[in-house]
């Protein structure tokens, strides 16, 4: 059996690119699979401690992640669809009429 | 009318509060209306005020009337009222003022006098508070929201310049006290380390004894909030603002109340409860009592703005209440109690001349002025007479307190009391050189139409007037007064002192013999 | 120490009176005429004399050791230990301080009406007048030093306010605030001195403080306590260096010159040292400090006034140069003479200055001496009372001013020296010179009137019999002092002996019987030479040339002596200019720089780091979530630093 | 194998089944009787009923056995406080949604959703429950900040808005993981054991995963009550959603935040807790200044208020770092109290809102600082309340926030944080500079040809701002009451 | 073997996560993306969690990546970042401060990872669709009802958003 931390590792190093990603793409539905990506790396951390543990908490957990991701994205989503009709533009930099 | 079973502190506070909120809330009403509202109410607590002056037991150094409830019992905080020797003139001297201001500015305001009167009742609360409160917590809520209709007086009805001075009021006042609301809290919290009870209540406070590192720091946040408000230079560049920018004479008069506030919370407060701080310190803030006497003094001289003027010559005073305040004797807490009440009176009178002066010549340049004597000479006897007053002529009030002042300090060292009484040769030469310009001289001929006061205004001045000779004449029924309180306060900051056991070679309080050889010696 | 019965029960009227007359005009003074004003003003001003006539009289009928009444009329100020009540105290002093003040003021007061007929502040005038006399009668009444220190602040506050009278003349209002201030300034060392008694003496009572002098000061605290009460006898009686305001004074309705600063406030002063004089009895140090400056301001004020041309200041610098004479009189232990001369110096000072004024109302306002003249045959009785008046302060033989002056000669020749003497017997002789020539200018040559004055004026009766009554006064006033010398009694020096301890002087040997009359056959003399100078400088026609000659070659001793001798000059420098500075400096330099620019900075400092917050809010999602992570970097950091 | 449903307590969990249910009753109004005042009237009966439902609660021991929830005084307190705060936010969404257009059939629903996220999150004893309600109350959030569909700056709002939360519920999540992963459980009570029986804070200092996972943890919770740095998101968003949302956003699901993290701190992390006072202290000092620095700068209102709202949440951060019961009965008076105020402020903006108004930024709103001169003459009840809010808001005595920050403040002093209480009171004194200066501006002297200006505004709202605004003074002139209720409610939670 | 299929589950995540975030264009992101969420479903297959790997691959790959395709091609959104692309001040910030948190949090998670019990021992069905299912129905029932909610909410705030009028 493989040591659990280093799916862990893998896991922090997809929540790093995730950060990464978010932090220099400027589409709005990258920023978002970006995201997915965090979470995903949150998942896989939660995995390889349940099995490190033992306990099922984390597994149950990921499922519910995964939901509240799905619900997540569709919510950003349409707001994206919103964004576009008015302002026919994904770029996250162009919507900074909020500002100061 | 038989006041003693009334709860005659609460009805003083109340009644201006009530009588503001009503003129808040119609604010649809007539101008009129909320002007004799406010006189009517302002006339009741006077004479309310002076009620309580007859019930005076003169003989007792401790509370009267005094109320109290609980207010937030989870912090010990309670509504705690009473009147002593010191509040008491402080009282009088509020409503007195405050019916005078109302009275002054009947004609003056043009843009929404009623709600301007009603900022004036709710700076009458405040100001009452401030004098009557027992208990710390109250002490500092007055204390705050005295600022607010301060600062919209004179953020609403000043002059061009007003938004700077609201801003440094804020800034200076504000800052001072919010650091004194940590140390309350410290103190608050010691007491409690050392008795195990919470509570504001001041008098129990008074027996708190603070540990030495915090006494510094504590100590000085305090004293800071009071300096402010006093205000003691350095503290004070934002009084001659305030002044000039409140156009209002009624307002510039409430600000002289205010400043009073500090000097009293040097008394009520500040020396008993730092007791150890005041005695070691004293020589310092002596010496800057006297530098601001000084400094006032100077500066004022070389103002053209007459406005400006009379607030340095306040600056000027101040420093020398606060000298008989931290000569810390009798004749000098008595004397600046004197003083504090002389000076509401007499420079209060002065910002109201000059607020008709303003109405008639729309500015507050004295070159602008001159030869005005020819065409107002009733104005010019009072203006003459409240000058005299300040420049402390005996027979007329401030020459009582000054003097007093001078003796307390002269009897703990020769040095303060040439320095205090030197400068009164400068307030002399530059009040007078004040009227000069502003009075004597040929007169322009615009000044044509500057009429002479009205009745209403001739009233209006006579009646501090009065007071100011009746103070003069016959300070005793006054000093009566005091003097019990006053005593009380030194003996019980000396008995603190002495469980703290300050050493011999530090200033003691009450008596202060001084072997008067040595001191010349010195001085030689 | 008496208690006060029967008529001297009622002594608070003689001050109240004058008050009561002053609070009248200062109420209703300007809804009644003139003549209710001036009847109210002199009625009550005449029946504060009256009644210090009839209290003299008593006061008189009393044994010597009883004449020492107080009379308490409440607490003023009582603070602790401190104890300051309003007390009254007639003693032979006080007794005869009140009786001059109310007499000369009734007199000059009665002058006032006609010489003020036309002035539109008639009431204010006499308000002031009479608020004058009430704290000048206040001051010599006080039977403790801040009753003293209230009249003496009281009096110097009416001198302000009269000579500001004339209120559209810029040198009027000058002259006003200089005269306070710097009376102000002695005060200071004044209520300096007023403390020091309190602190040494725990009491300002002079029943308590004056015979307990000598057991409780040290020699030390007795020359302090004595040269700060000097101090404000300085300033209050225009000594050097102090003596600056006076001349300017005169821009005072001649009036109020006469009264105030001529008769009555200024000698207050002298007044004050009598009264503490056991206290500077016990310091030498103050003694001569007090005799020499006296004597400095008697000569430098005397060579002021030989030059001066306004004739109110060559009375004033002779005011000056006189009270200079009282106070070495003073210095030289003969207390007594000082106020026997302050005395006779006020009838013959009021008189002339009365008489000045008629001289000036006669011209339509004209001062200088220059453009007078001849004015005997038009205004005779003015002629006749003012040469009354000038021969009495040349100290003419028989007239007040030459038995006063002798007193205090002989004492500085017996306890101060010959030199002393000498210097003073000069100065009287210049005091003479001036004096005429004053008198002579005014009155005898050829007219140089102004080109405008047509008509001179005339003055009515109401200024003519106040003149004849001072010129009565002026004349025989000498008597109540006619030294042993002469066969006189010396009768002002026993009366008031009470009040001075005895002195270190001897009176009246055989000896000094003939050294008297002969210092005063020198001095007499010499005050004649000066007449006699002034009269062939002045009207003899071969003596026409010589003022102009001697003014050209002592061109720099003129210049010295009409600018008297400088002192406005270097104070101005010195002192005022100095002042000004300083206050400019520490309101530019400190209160609007440093002070404020420290507040602004503070708010500057914490906008301008404010101005950072609005580049941070960018409107960039990715730059809010780079903070997100890089404030997660931080706490990491925190947690665990590699 | 048998499966056995949980028992679970309906009784205990009454006020949240009551507003999930009544939300989803008033979805189904919206479907048949298509008409928002309907929704409405649905949605404050809900929460009329659960508010009375959770009075009853108050004071009665309810045993709960579940190691998902937690149902004590601390959760009833919070309860009341959050349905409160949701009427409050009705009320004066009331008019604002039929002037600017809004949807209000999904809108009012959507703030009793959000409601019971906050209720949930208060009384989560779990991560799981925790994250789950903290997304609840986030995703009905990030809908309700963009339901101004017409609007470009509701619609920016709301996808800045969603993409940072999102953004922070993945550190959430992420730091939820490495808690988990170093404890091995999700449970905040068996956390609590497992982490006491290690032995302080040595022991601690040896589990990186649990300090760096509470860390991020910190880093999403931070993100939701606007701390600084995580509050970059807040004045934007704060801005551009509607005006009642803001007031929710800034009071409702900040307080939640807070109590939960006063509830971590508490229970499972309190072993943790002594480590993160060094961090609050720096961050607490960070969010006053540069809260009120930005607000004194600012010449918009709202966002001035947002950044207010940032300042008061270090505010809230002093009594924190207390660590006390003392300062917890501050952070809950002082929640109470902000609630109030800042409810009633947005509210009266709102209010000021005309009908019809415009699609872009501050149309048919009063934004600007400019807007307000004067306005004390013309609109005057609004101005009034607004006066007593920014006098509250900075700390004017007899007002409700003077005692929130004297308990505040007092609790930093009691615990030895002098200096921090001297910044807190500094920042105090800069704050009255721009909540005073509004109310000046409000009252400036109006010209004597300024033109004339019809009352805006319901009745229904403005007697509802002038309840909140006698509250405000009420609860200053005389706090003894409220102090009781939270006395107990703090005890319920140290008991734990 | 279980090494090797470990490895290359990594690498085959990490590359395409990689990918996600490099590819210029959104399609190329997307399909990046469900290799990596594939790649994660392998590896909870091979941590014992057979269900959500299943899981993974049905609601992820199968639900959420086909929202992102459709809504990708739905708004046809052409103009690629690279063409504006300007390693701008904000970028290079970005980058710096990211891959520094990144390092940061290697660091720290690899430093506590040799503080953990590596292993523990599991009954063979841990984590299958039977004993998931009994602790989601016993012990979790009340987050599972309020998923419900949350799926509620998100319907009706789309509803809200996207301006369906009945």
């Amino acid at each position: 059996m493989l040591a659990a931390d280093q799916y862990l590792m893998v896991g922090v190093v997809l929540f790093g690119i995730g950060v990464i990603g978010f932090l220099t793409r400027r589409n709005v539905i990258v920023l978002l699979m970006c995201i997915e990506l965090m979470i995903n790396g949150a998942g896989l951390a939660f995995v390889s401690f349940c099995r490190q543990t033992g306990s099922l908490d984390g597994q149950v957990f990921v499922l519910f992640a995964m939901v509240i991701a799905a619900v997540e994205i569709a919510v950003a989503l349409s707001i994206v669809l919103l964004v576009f009709r008015n302002r026919a533009t994904l770029d996250v930099d162009e919507m900074e009429v909020l500002k100061w | 009318m038989d006041i003693t079973h009334w709860p005659v502190l609460s009805i003083l506070i109340l009644l201006p509060a009530i009588g503001a909120g009503l003129i808040f809330l119609i604010p649809w009403a007539d101008d009129f209306f909320p002007r004799v509202l406010a006189l009517l109410v302002a006339g009741v607590n006077l004479l309310l005020s002076l009620a309580l002056f007859r019930a005076f037991n003169p003989a007792s150094a401790g509370m009267q009337f005094a109320e109290r409830r609980d207010w937030i019992p989870d912090l010990g905080a309670g509504y705690s009222l009473g009147v002593d020797g010191i509040s008491l003139f402080m009282v009088l001297i509020t409503t007195f003022m405050v019916f005078l201001a109302l009275l002054s500015s009947w004609g003056e305001v043009e843009r929404r006098p009623g709600l301007f009167s009603g900022f004036i009742l709710l700076m009458e609360a405040g100001l009452l508070g401030i004098f009557l409160s027992m208990d710390l917590l109250l002490f500092y809520v007055f204390w705050e929201i005295m600022l607010v209709p301060m600062y919209f007086l004179i953020g609403l009805w000043g002059g061009e310049n007003r938004r700077y001075a609201t801003i440094k009021l804020i800034i200076y006042t504000m800052g001072g006290s919010l650091l004194m609301l940590v140390a309350i809290l410290s103190l608050y919290f010691f007491h409690h380390a050392q008795t195990g009870t919470y509570t504001f209540d001041i008098v129990q406070l008074y027996e708190t004894s603070i540990p030495a590192y915090a006494l510094l720091p504590m100590g000085f946040a305090f004293f800071v909030a009071f300096a402010v408000k006093s205000p003691l230079v350095p503290f004070h560049t934002w009084l001659p603002d305030a002044h000039a920018e409140a156009p209002i004479s009624g307002a510039v008069d409430i600000t002289g109340l205010l400043i009073k506030t500090g000097a009293y919370a040097f008394l009520r407060f500040f020396l008993p409860l730092f007791p150890d701080f005041s005695a070691s310190y004293a020589p310092l803030v002596v010496m800057l009592a006297l530098l601001a006497n000084l400094y006032g003094a100077l500066i004022a001289t070389v103002q053209d703005d007459i406005k400006r003027l009379i607030a340095y010559s306040s600056v000027s005073h101040v420093g020398l209440i606060i000298l008989g305040i931290f000569v810390l004797n009798l004749q000098g807490i008595e004397g600046a109690i004197l003083m504090m009440v002389s000076i509401a009176l007499s420079s209060g009178a002065l910002f109201i001349i000059v607020g008709m002066l303003h109405k008639r010549s729309r500015t507050k340049d004295i070159s602008q002025m001159g030869g005005v004597w020819r065409d107002m000479p009733l104005m010019g006897g009072f203006f003459m007479f409240f000058t005299l007053a300040s420049v402390g002529i005996p027979g007329l009030s401030n020459f009582v307190g000054e003097f007093l002042i001078f003796l307390g300090a002269f009897r703990v060292n020769v040095i303060y009391g040439v320095a205090a009484s030197f400068v009164v040769v400068l307030t002399a030469a530059y009040l007078l050189w004040m009227f000069w310009r502003v009075m004597f001289g040929p007169a322009p001929e615009r000044t044509r139409t500057w009429y002479d006061l009205s009745f209403m205004e001739t009233v209006t001045l006579t009646i501090p007037a009065i007071l100011v000779v009746l103070i003069g004449v016959y300070p005793k029924i006054l000093l009566d007064r005091i003097e019990p309180s006053a005593s009380a306060l030194l003996v019980r900051a000396e008995k603190k002192l002495a469980q703290k056991e300050i050493p011999k070679n530090r200033l003691s309080v009450a008596s202060c013999q001084i072997t008067e050889d040595r001191e010349l010696k010195t001085e030689k | 120490m008496v208690e006060a019965t029967g008529l001297f029960s009622k002594l608070w009227l003689v001050p109240a009176l004058p008050l009561a007359g002053a609070l009248f005009n200062c109420l209703l003074g300007r809804q009644v005429s003139n003549f209710v004003v001036s009847i109210v003003a002199c009625g009550s001003i005449g029946l504060a004399a009256v009644l210090s006539l009839l209290l003299f009289n008593s006061f008189l009928k009393l044994p010597v050791e009883q004449r020492h009444i107080e009379l308490c009329m409440y607490n003023w100020i009582p603070s602790g230990d401190f104890s300051a009540p309003i007390d009254l105290l007639l003693d032979p002093l006080s007794m005869v301080m009140i009786t001059m003040v109310s007499g000369v003021s009734f007199l000059i007061h009665v002058y006032s009406v006609g010489y003020m007929s036309r002035d539109e502040s008639f009431a204010r005038y006499f308000f002031y007048l009479n608020l004058f006399v009430f704290f000048m009668l206040l001051l010599v009444l006080a039977g403790n030093f801040l009753v003293l220190y209230i009249g003496w602040e009281g009096v110097g506050t009416c001198s302000y306010l009269l000579i500001s009278f004339l209120y559209h003349k810029q040198s009027a209002a000058r002259a006003g605030l200089k005269a306070f201030v710097v009376t102000r300034f002695g005060d200071f060392f004044f209520t300096l001195g007023i403390m020091l008694v309190f602190v040494q003496f725990k009491s300002i009572y002079f029943g308590e403080v004056l015979p307990r002098a000598h057991e409780v000061l040290t020699p030390v605290m007795a020359t302090w306590i004595a040269l700060l009460i000097f101090g404000g006898a300085v300033g209050k009686s225009a000594q050097v260096p102090l003596h600056t305001w006076l001349p300017d004074a005169m821009e005072a309705p001649t009036p109020v010159s006469a009264l105030i600063h001529a008769a009555t406030m200024v000698t207050a002063g002298v007044y004050l040292v009598a009264r503490c004089y056991p206290i500077f009895q016990l310091s030498p140090t103050a003694m001569s400090t007090v005799a020499v400056i006296g004597l400095l301001t008697a000569v430098i004020s005397a060579t002021i006034a030989l030059v001066n041309n306004d004739i109110k200041r060559i009375l004033a610098y002779s005011t000056v140069s006189q009270l200079g004479h009282m106070f070495i009189g003073l210095g030289v232990g003969a207390p007594a003479a000082a106020i026997f001369h302050l005395l006779t110096h006020a009838f013959a000072k009021a008189l002339l200055f009365l008489g000045a004024g008629a001289v000036i109302h006669a011209l339509h306002e004209e001062m200088d001496i220059r453009r007078m003249g001849a004015l005997k045959g038009h205004i005779p009785a003015t002629f006749w009372t003012f040469l009354v008046g000038a021969l009495a302060m040349a100290g003419i033989p028989g007239l007040a001013g030459f038995f006063s002056k002798d007193a205090i000669l002989e004492a500085s020749f017996t306890n101060g020296g010959v030199l002393l003497w000498l210097i003073m017997v000069v100065t009287a002789g210049l005091t003479a010179f001036y004096c005429f020539r004053l008198f002579f200018n005014a009155f005898l040559g050829e007219k140089r009137w102004d080109p405008h004055v047509e008509e001179v004026h005339h003055p009515a009766p109401v200024m003519t019999i106040p003149l004849m009554l001072l010129a009565v006064l002026a004349a025989v006033g000498g008597y109540m002092g006619v030294p042993h010398a002469l066969g006189g009694a010396d009768r002002i020096s026993s009366f008031l002996a009470p009040v001075f301890p005895p002195a270190h002087h001897t009176d009246g040997g055989g000896d000094s019987s003939r050294l008297g009359i002969m210092l005063m056959t020198v001095s007499s003399m010499v005050a004649m030479l000066g007449i006699i100078l002034a009269y062939y400088f002045y009207v003899s026609p071969e003596g026409r040339e010589a003022p102009g000659r001697l003014r050209q070659t002592l061109s720099g001793v003129y210049d010295f002596l009409s600018n008297g001798w400088y002192f406005d000059k270097i104070y101005q420098v010195v002192f005022v200019d100095r002042f000004m500075g300083a206050a400019n400096f520490f309101w530019q330099a400190v209160d609007t720089s440093v002070l404020d620019m420290t507040v602004r900075g503070l708010a500057g400092l914490v906008l301008g780091g404010g101005e950072i917050v609005p580049r941070l809010q960018t409107g960039l999602v990715r730059w809010y979530a780079l903070f997100m992570v890089a404030g997660a970097v931080v706490i990491m950091g925190y947690l665990y630093i590699f | 194998m048998e499966i056995t449903f949980p028992a679970v307590n309906i009784d205990s969990t009454m006020p949240q089944l009551i507003v999930a249910l009544f939300a989803i009753l008033a979805l189904l109004v919206e479907v048949f009787s298509r008409s928002p005042r309907m929704v409405f009237a649905t949605c404050l009966v809900g929460l009329h009923i659960a508010l009375i439902r959770s009075l009853m609660q108050w004071g009665r021991g309810i045993p709960y056995e579940s190691s998902l929830l937690a149902v004590d005084g601390y959760t009833t307190f919070f309860n009341i406080l959050f349905i409160l705060i949701a009427m409050i936010t009705m009320a004066i969404s009331l008019s604002y949604v039929e002037n600017t257009r809004v949807d209000g059939g999904k809108y009012y629903p959507l703030v009793l959703f959000a409601t019971l996220g906050m209720m949930l999150l208060v009384s989560s004893m779990d991560l799981l429950m925790m994250f789950l309600s903290l997304e609840l109350l986030s995703i009905s959030m990030y809908m309700l900040v963009g339901s101004q569909r017409d609007k470009w700056v509701s619609t920016e709002a709301a996808i800045k808005y969603i993409l940072t939360g999102a953004f922070a519920s993945g550190f959430l999540l992420f730091g939820i993981a490495l808690v988990y992963g170093a404890t091995g459980t999700i449970s905040f009570s068996k956390m609590e054991s497992i982490l006491g029986g290690l032995g302080g804070a040595g022991a601690i200092h040896e589990l990186p995963l649990l300090q760096i996972g509470i860390a991020l943890m910190m880093v999403g919770l931070g993100f939701k009550i606007a701390m600084v740095p995580f509050h970059m998101w807040a004045p934007d968003v704060y801005e551009g959603a509607p005006t009642p949302i803001t007031g929710l956003l800034s009071t409702g699901s900040k307080i939640a935040v807070i109590a939960l993290i006063l509830r971590l701190f508490n229970n499972p992390f309190i072993q943790v807790s002594s480590q993160w006072v060094g961090i609050l202290w720096v961050l607490a000092v960070l969010s006053m200044t540069l809260g009120n620095v930005a607000a004194l700068l600012q010449k918009n209102v709202k966002r001035m208020l947002a950044y207010s709202s940032i300042a008061h949440v270090g505010y809230l951060l002093v009594a924190f770092i207390a660590l006390s019961t003392r300062g917890m009965e501050a952070i809950l008076l002082y929640s109470a109290f902000y609630a109030v105020m800042g409810l009633a402020a947005f509210g009266c903006i709102a209010s000021l809102t005309r009908a019809g108004g415009g699609t872009t930024a501050g149309e048919g709103e009063r934004l600007k600082a400019e807007d307000y001169t004067s306005l004390g003459y013309t609109q005057p009840v609004q101005a009034a309340i607004l006066s007593i809010c920014l006098l509250s808001l900075a700390g004017i005595p007899l007002t409700a926030g003077f005692i929130g920050k004297l308990y505040l403040f007092g609790a930093a002093v009691n615990a030895g944080f002098v200096g921090l209480a001297v910044i807190a009171v500094l920042n105090s004194a800069v704050s009255l500079y721009y909540y005073l200066g509004l109310m000046l501006r409000m009252y400036a002297l109006p010209g004597r040809f300024a033109p004339m200006e019809e009352p805006v505004g319901s009745l229904f709202g403005k007697l509802v701002l002038l309840v909140l605004g006698v509250t405000i003074i009420a609860l200053g002139i005389y706090p003894t009451p409220l102090v009781g209720v939270i006395k107990g409610a703090v005890t319920a939670l140290s008991a734990l | 073997m279980e090494n090797l299929f470990f490895y290359i589950a990594a690498i085959l995540a990490v590359a395409s996560a990689g990918s996600v975030i490099l590819q210029r264009k959104v399609m190329y992101s997307v399909l990046s993306l469900i290799v990596t969420l594939l790649a994660v479903a392998w590896m909870y297959a091979m941590l014992s969690a057979p269900f959500l790997a299943v899981v993974q691959v049905i609601l992820y790959v199968g639900a959420i990546m086909v929202l992102f395709l459709f809504v990708v091609m739905m708004l046809k959104y052409e103009k690629t970042e690279i063409q504006r692309f300007r390693p701008g001040l904000l970028w290079c910030t970005g980058l710096l401060v990211a891959v520094f948190f990144l390092m940061k949090l290697i660091y720290v998670v690899n430093r506590a990872s040799s503080l953990t019990p590596k292993v523990a021992t599991v009954p063979p069905d841990f984590g299958s669709i039977k004993s998931l299912g009994g602790v989601l129905y016993t012990q979790y029932l009340l987050p599972v009802e309020l998923t419900g909610i949350l799926l509620l909410v998100a319907v009706v705030g789309v509803a809200l958003l996207s301006g369906i009028k009945k």
